[in-house]
């Protein structure tokens, strides 16, 4: 079945009272991964005591495993993984966690009187103490009962299942088969068959739970790094979506509205701002995301700023009133959280499948600004930069990120708040014309010079009445116009308008070390990080690469073609068929090749590293 | 730094005589029915019911005495959806279905804006029915004139959600086979707290029902029976002239429901239990029901929108069916908004707060 | 040349004994819940309400009796559109809210399958609710079984249009703002002409509206209770177990609306002319109302769908709260294929004079 | 305002009772067209008595005018509109009119008397006896009446206005301007105010008419030809692409559904297919685009073919069910009847803006095969090979059509249906594999090794018993996966089952008839007959060019790449900002250039081959 390719190496950690089994379940597990043909280290941890009282924090066994795809030598300094069985497992091993690092909780101990034992003043996973972590906590034992019911078990012979499910649970997180682990069972319990059915019904609810449930996005990763100077926190990609659009609306004086649909994996977004309603933010679950985009519109055309987020299959459905945006030409972002596709596809793996839909899928010619971010923490920067420009130039914006940086987490470098520019949403208020007769007018679709963007002039602005909509809009008035050049210069003006938001881009700067390399990598999106981790290892090698990442995809920075055309060979690592490349042909004439992996995964920096040095070894033999 | 676009009000006088439009500031000078009409030139086919209703809503304007800036139209797309051209007021000629979503978004933001939607029957009932359905179970507040001329104007005669079984059209050479919505009744399910209906040939009782929803905080719906005379004419041709006191059965709060040109006949409970017509002289008066459209149970309601013909119109009940108090979404959802913000000293400083979160690190 | 894909039906029996099921082959063979198991390991969570759903479902199949192979079950999005992995037939697992549009091709073009379609309260009501109504009063020929559950159990947690309001979860920290919808008060609206409620943990009753709906001719929609245990466990709570008999207000047509451990509660109709509650041994028993669930009028079903609470559930009717007579769409549109067919002689020849029209010129 | 630009000439008559004011109002056009600079040429017909008794033959009165944007030397032959205002009229005067020509009839007169009177057995409107003219009939009189109701005018002089409301329209058809008639009616009538107002009031409802109701497409244009032997007929594109669809259908012996939602300008594909049940047809208008495709997958499933037809607004709320089709592999025709965006744009204006959203418009990587037809009559074979594809490969198929095709009408050489090769369905009737334990089973995704397509198992069919669904699929099984390696493979299986079409695909023939061009034009859709007419008038000036035109726009003919090579310049008319270019650039790395038309209009003949000319003559100065 699955192979855990992306991740070089993973520790995780179980903790749970002594009785709880965590021991066995580190075995199994470690089996699992041995049978799997990882390489594997593992550090059991047992209480002094040979049974200390329960619940207590000299009760807690743990055991801890670190497997990889590459020689390792030891059992891991900090886990990436805590599982934690109840309020003394979490209390005693957090500490050692990864920050970013996921942490599964069984709730069901978590009583007053047991966070009392072990010295919790406030529910851990109530209070934000765990903020730096991914923390999914769930009623394991709750479900194991359920699970067993059917056994005839007494309560306590069920509950103990418990780790069994967390097991089963571990094991579809990380694609493991479950033949291995069942027939384990099947023998050890042999005499029991109660036990027996329970265990393995067990570790298969745990393993359905995962699987059913969208609980988790797929893996994740935890990237060591030299890092600026500078304060930092643990943040996810979603999260930082949701700060930056606080951070943008905030800038521009403007309220925020977000209308939306929940869709893995971009709901996050949703309940972090909904959260937040102490920043003038007004979260809207709409009945869909039609409405849910509708909605935002309404909220721009109103003057505050419109925000909907969604995945592929939303963006889909969002498609006809991104058309009315552009026509109304109001500011409004749109996050597009991708996940691999089509269709339904696989909800909660990630993929960057869904650039050429936001390019291009609205009928008419329909230019929107696009940018993506590149790391979890990048998509707070690129927040900002999506409302920037959709108040700026009155379009929608589409910001592109996906599950793998939605879900996943990373240090980031706190910004000061002071330090991040103003945003003008420069409302119109006042007429702007003279017309035939001489009267001051306001147009509504008179614009500016530079920008080409309309006045945003908001309801309640006393004579700055007028009608706006999706029918094509005479120049200047605005009005209903079926007028052949009208319409062609109209259509010709939105391009325009988005064109020139080019001179907005700062040009890239190429990350050539040497000045000498013949090989360009080209990334976009969450690419970031498996190319530059491919590149220093091609590096490491003495080999040289070029590399540059796009944030901005429409309109892209000035000096792309140029860069594009200094290189012999430009090479695209994308999670999908070839989307950026095909963008990068048509534009540049440039025989780009896209290096294409669409596996729910992000790429492996190890794969792509081999691709770039044969390309960069086939140039030299060329010559 | 606000975040609150809202234009100053001040000078304005309090707050309009209408609880819907409770919030919206007055013109501190009176307007008329030209200050709502626009530039452009009215294009709908001679004859359309669409003039009366536009010439209604024009007339009423002034009274409500809010200002024409803070007076919003949103629309779809049909015939009826060219309305907001022609109000000199802020519009917006949206996309086909969307427009309530499109005003709830306008609505929860401004609470100083008074928020109309103007829509068709299929605009509305027919690819915008599920967003007409949450609008109104959610309560937000506006009014929704559904221009019900029974057929696709704009599209040039298809049947429509509201056309009768057996309706011949473009698209339905052999006859239609679906039963209809009745607007009102639909709803009523939807957990609407006002509906209304009304008929373009009646511009008193048009107006008074539009004044009525806008008295109404929250979701206003007015189903308005409207003639297209290009494509559907005479649908609602009983209900009008002459024989119209016979058809039609004005629903009047408190009042007993009797109808008629000599209000000959009324409405009962039969035997079974269900609401019929009965010739007044042959019941006792206090058999007689009388209506209350503030019943907080909208089943009194549904049993009216019943006595409605699903086929060719014959009967129905005019004037407002529910009207109830019920909590507007958009004045919860700012009330959430502003206890959330209370106490928060700077916004810059709280934002600050908010990117740091609980645990930073220093690297040095 | 053929046009139609139907299977041969000969050998098998005359037609189901259900109504809504006629004209499906029956299985020469007698089924068993086995048969209707696919091979597919069920994942809902441990103690997921859906599992009894399914095992009814799986249990009552046989005894209709007609083939698995013109079985086909219709999902949209959600943990409860899983439903068709389970299930040995034909289905399809589509898109979110979209399966009542997807099952009306299915029934309109195949009168010989029996078409289900199972959906959840935010598949069916949220993002679906138009094609919902909308299949409702076209009267389709499938069974709709909306779980209700009053959450989204899929994406993990948020509120629901059948949420109460002020639910706390993870989109609406402060509690949500709105009113819910009462899925057989909405149905009825939307001209529905079978209305039907059950819940999980009563096989028998759940078996009992199953076979109701498929009894009837046109779209049957079958609220089914469905608890929830990770993300809204207990909503149901009031309706289960010992407290059961004094929440649960059983519809059986033509007899009595007695209810409570010991029949010591009954509906009458109030002074107010509304449906209450009364005790069973205040009442003449005269007063006490008789179910009829097939009232031409949706009215009486209307306000019996009114006695459910709409926030926090302490009391609900469950049963056929309506089932009527009406024309189903799908049989409609195939009698009008059918008669345009009758006549044509070959249709290779019919489509070469379509083709060729009544203005032909020659160039030679 | 507008200018005529596509057309080269168009021939009107007005045809009425002699007191219906017809040589009034073809005085005013006439007027209209010379101010606004057209070369004219008229043809006054009065009848021979003073005044003909009412509504006989010889009551009719007539004026024909010829407008043309270059010297014309007659009023022209016959008419390619003419303006019926009661039976006499029409009886006498519909022989004249060309094939196609468009028949504005005035209802109002059309009683059963009236019909008598003029030898009429059946009423003409009400039969199909004006199959080969595009007929509009109108209640002009009745409108005329409603129009001018408010300067209390008798019944009889308010309807004598209704030439004006006629003249309105037609003004509003040809977008003249008003003022000019307003003025002459205010002069004329200067002492009649009510009737001044009576006729300008009656004359702006027309044009206000014509542009509220959608009635009209925008123009029309006959187009004389040399033709091959054979039957002819006229025919307009969305006729033919219904009987195209209806002859699929049959050919493959299936039923036909159509789910659709009525939209300007593919309503008549409903209309047109609702009428022929007798076929086997179904319609269903549906509540709404999502609820038309979805209803029309359904009939898919159950062994039909799904048919949804729609315009651009449409289509972009189909994306996420045409996704469902591509993942559960069914066949299903989409036709788009494109119109001039973005958004709701404008609605009776034609365009080609949709082909990227139909190629690219949908979440994740989602490979649809594109036909496009390039004239009205070739929508019939395109469509029988949208349907072709469908059900052969089991994918749906979007064929585009546009508003300038789908109203439009030319000759139409009949096919024999015996001469159109069948469509085998191939249902699926038994099991196509051996599972593990060596019983016979079925896999829904087990492909047909040459053409990828899987088996098509409809309902009803015993032992075949299986699920699918939008969820990414297991190879062969068809169950739920989420393994990495699974959805590679799928997701490149879907592109190379499309990819493989090229297979059915012949390859081009290049219209080179020197076999010396240097510059090659290259085409698609509706461009077809602009871009021969342009390529003509070169030819006719003794240059070269060679022309090339694209049915498959998805995947291309497999010679295309080698053709593009020859060229010194590749010049790619369309009207939009050049989306078939970009595909051509990006595929081909060959630098096509677009001559882009976005005015809602057919591309002008004699400004492409103006640009023509000189890509030619400029490449012969830099030799
Ligand atoms: C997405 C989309 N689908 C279809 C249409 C075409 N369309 C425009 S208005 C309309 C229906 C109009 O009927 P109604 O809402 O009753 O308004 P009326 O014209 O009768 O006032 C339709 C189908 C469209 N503009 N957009
Ligand atoms: C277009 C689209 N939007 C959103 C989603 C995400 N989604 C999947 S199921 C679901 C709601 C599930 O709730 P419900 O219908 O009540 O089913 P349950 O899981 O409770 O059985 C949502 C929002 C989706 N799959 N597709
Ligand atoms: S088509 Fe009907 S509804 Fe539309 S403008 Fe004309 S009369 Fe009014
Ligand atoms: S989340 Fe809830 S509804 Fe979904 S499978 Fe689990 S228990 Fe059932
Ligand atoms: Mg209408
Ligand atoms: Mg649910």
């Amino acid at each position: 079945m699955t192979k855990v390719q992306t991740l070089d190496r993973v520790v995780i950690r179980f903790a749970g009272d002594s009785g709880d089994g965590m021991q066995l379940t580190g075995d199994r597990f470690t089996a699992e991964a041995a049978t799997f043909g990882n390489d594997i280290s593992t550090l059991p941890n047992f209480p002094a005591e040979i049974r200390a009282p329960q619940g207590t924090l000299p009760g807690v066994s743990s055991f801890q495993l670190h497997f990889a795809n590459y020689d390792i030598v030891t059992p891991g300094d900090r886990p990436d993984v805590l599982v934690a069985m109840n309020p003394a497992a979490l209390k005693a091993n957090i500490g050692d966690l990864a920050h970013g690092g996921l942490v599964i909780v069984d709730t069901a101990d978590f009583t007053k009187r047991n966070l009392t034992k072990v010295g919790y003043d406030e529910n851990p996973l109530e209070n934000d103490s765990l903020q730096n972590y991914q923390v999914v906590t769930l009623d394991l034992t709750g479900m194991t009962i359920g699970a067993v019911e059917q056994f005839g078990l007494g309560r306590k012979d069920s509950s103990r299942a418990k780790n069994m499910f967390a097991l089963g649970l571990l094991s579809w997180l990380y694609s493991r088969e479950d033949g291995g682990t069942e027939r384990f069972l099947a023998e050890k319990f042999a005499k029991k068959p109660a036990i027996r059915d329970a265990n393995i019904a067990a570790y298969k609810a745990g393993y359905a739970f995962g699987e059913t449930t969208e609980v988790f996005a797929h893996r994740y990763e935890v990237s060591p790094a030299t890092m600026p100077p500078g304060r930092y926190r643990q943040i996810s990609g979603n999260a930082a979506t949701a700060y930056g659009l606080i951070t943008g609306a905030q800038k521009a004086g403007l309220k925020l509205f977000l209308g939306t649909y929940p869709i893995t994996p971009a709901s996050d977004v949703l309940h972090e701002l909904s959260k937040r309603k102490n920043f003038g933010v007004y979260t809207f679950q709409a009945e869909d995301e039609i409405a849910a985009v509708g909605a935002a519109l309404g909220a721009s055309f109103a003057g505050a700023l419109g925000v909907t987020s969604t995945s592929g299959p939303g963006m889909a459905l969002k498609a006809e009133t991104i058309g009315l945006a552009l026509m109304t030409e109001l500011p409004l972002v749109v996050v597009d959280v991708q996940r691999a596709g089509p269709s339904t596809g696989m909800p909660t793996k990630t993929e960057q499948a869904d650039l050429l839909q936001v390019i291009h899928g609205r009928n008419g010619e329909s230019p929107v600004p696009v940018v993506a971010a590149a790391s979890p923490a990048d998509c707070f920067d690129t927040a900002v930069e999506a409302v920037r420009i959709a108040v700026k130039y009155r379009t929608p914006v589409i910001m592109l990120s996906d599950g793998y940086l939605g879900n996943g987490a990373e240090p980031w470098r706190i910004p000061t708040i002071a330090s991040i520019p103003p945003i003008d949403p420069g409302f119109a208020t006042g007429t702007n014309a003279v017309d035939g007769s001489g009267k001051q007018v306001f147009q509504p679709y008179k614009r500016d010079p530079e920008t080409l963007a309309r006045p945003w002039a908001v309801p309640g602005t006393v004579g700055l009445e007028h009608r706006i909509g999706g029918i094509e809009k005479a120049v200047d008035t605005g009005n209903v116009s079926y007028d052949p050049a009208n319409h062609e210069l109209m259509v010709r003006t939105r391009q325009a308008k988005v064109d020139g938001i080019v001179r907005d881009i700062p040009d890239l700067v190429v990350d050539d070390p040497s000045g000498e390399a013949k090989v360009l990598v080209v990334g976009w999106g969450s690419t970031y990080g498996p190319i530059t981790a491919a590149a220093r290892r091609v590096r490491a090698t003495d080999r040289r690469i070029a590399q540059i990442h796009l944030r901005h995809l429409n309109p892209m920075p000035a000096n792309l073609g140029d860069i594009l055309k200094r290189y012999d060979t430009v090479i695209v690592p994308e999670m999908n068929l070839g989307q950026l490349t095909m963008l990068l042909r048509a534009k540049f004439l440039v025989d780009a090749q896209c290096f294409s992996r669409v596996r729910g995964l992000p790429i492996s920096p190890s794969e792509l590293a081999g691709e770039l040095t044969e390309a960069i070894d086939g140039l030299a033999t060329e010559k | 730094m606000s975040t609150d676009t809202t234009q100053p009000t001040t000078g304005h006088p309090a707050s309009p005589a209408y609880r819907g439009l409770a919030g919206v500031p007055l013109s501190l000078e009176p307007l008329n029915r030209k200050d709502f009409t626009s530039d452009q030139e009215v294009r709908w086919c001679p004859g359309c019911g669409d003039y009366a209703i536009l010439a209604a809503f024009q007339g009423l304007m002034p009274e409500f005495g809010i200002t024409r800036e803070n007076t919003v139209i949103i629309s779809g797309i049909g015939c009826s959806s060219r309305f907001p051209y022609y109000v000199d007021s802020y519009g917006m000629h949206s996309i086909h279905g969307r427009a309530p979503a499109i005003a709830t978004g306008v609505a929860t933001t401004r609470p100083d804006l008074g928020v109309w939607v103007v829509t068709g029957d299929g605009d509305a009932l027919s690819i915008g029915g599920n967003h007409l359905i949450h609008a109104m179970r959610r309560n937000v507040n506006m009014t929704i004139m559904l221009f019900n001329n029974r057929i696709y104007g704009l599209t040039k005669g298809q049947y429509s959600p509201t056309s009768e079984i057996g309706k011949v059209t473009k698209s339905t050479p052999l006859g239609s086979l679906d039963q209809p919505f009745n607007p009102v009744s639909l709803a009523l399910g939807a957990e609407a707290s006002f509906v209304a209906r009304t008929i373009d040939s009646d511009r008193k009782h048009l107006t008074e029902v539009m004044k009525a929803a806008a008295n109404h905080r929250g979701t206003s719906l007015i189903e308005i029976y409207q003639n297209c005379p290009i494509f559907n004419d005479g649908a609602f041709e009983e209900l009008k002239g002459p024989s119209a006191a016979d058809a039609l059965i004005p629903l009047v709060h408190g009042e007993k429901l009797v109808f008629g040109r000599d209000g000959q006949q009324c409405i009962v409970r039969g035997p079974s239990g269900s609401l019929t017509v009965a010739a007044t002289a042959e019941v006792d008066e206090d058999q007689i029901l009388v209506h209350d459209a503030h019943r907080a149970d909208p089943a009194f309601a549904f049993e009216l929108s019943r006595l409605t013909d699903s086929g060719v119109m014959h009967q129905s009940p005019i004037g407002v069916f529910r009207d109830v108090e019920r909590p507007a979404y958009d004045d919860l959802a700012r009330e959430q908004v502003e206890l959330a913000q209370q106490g928060t000293d700077d916004p810059e400083d709280a934002l600050q707060t908010l990117l740091d979160g609980k645990d930073v690190w220093v690297v040095a």
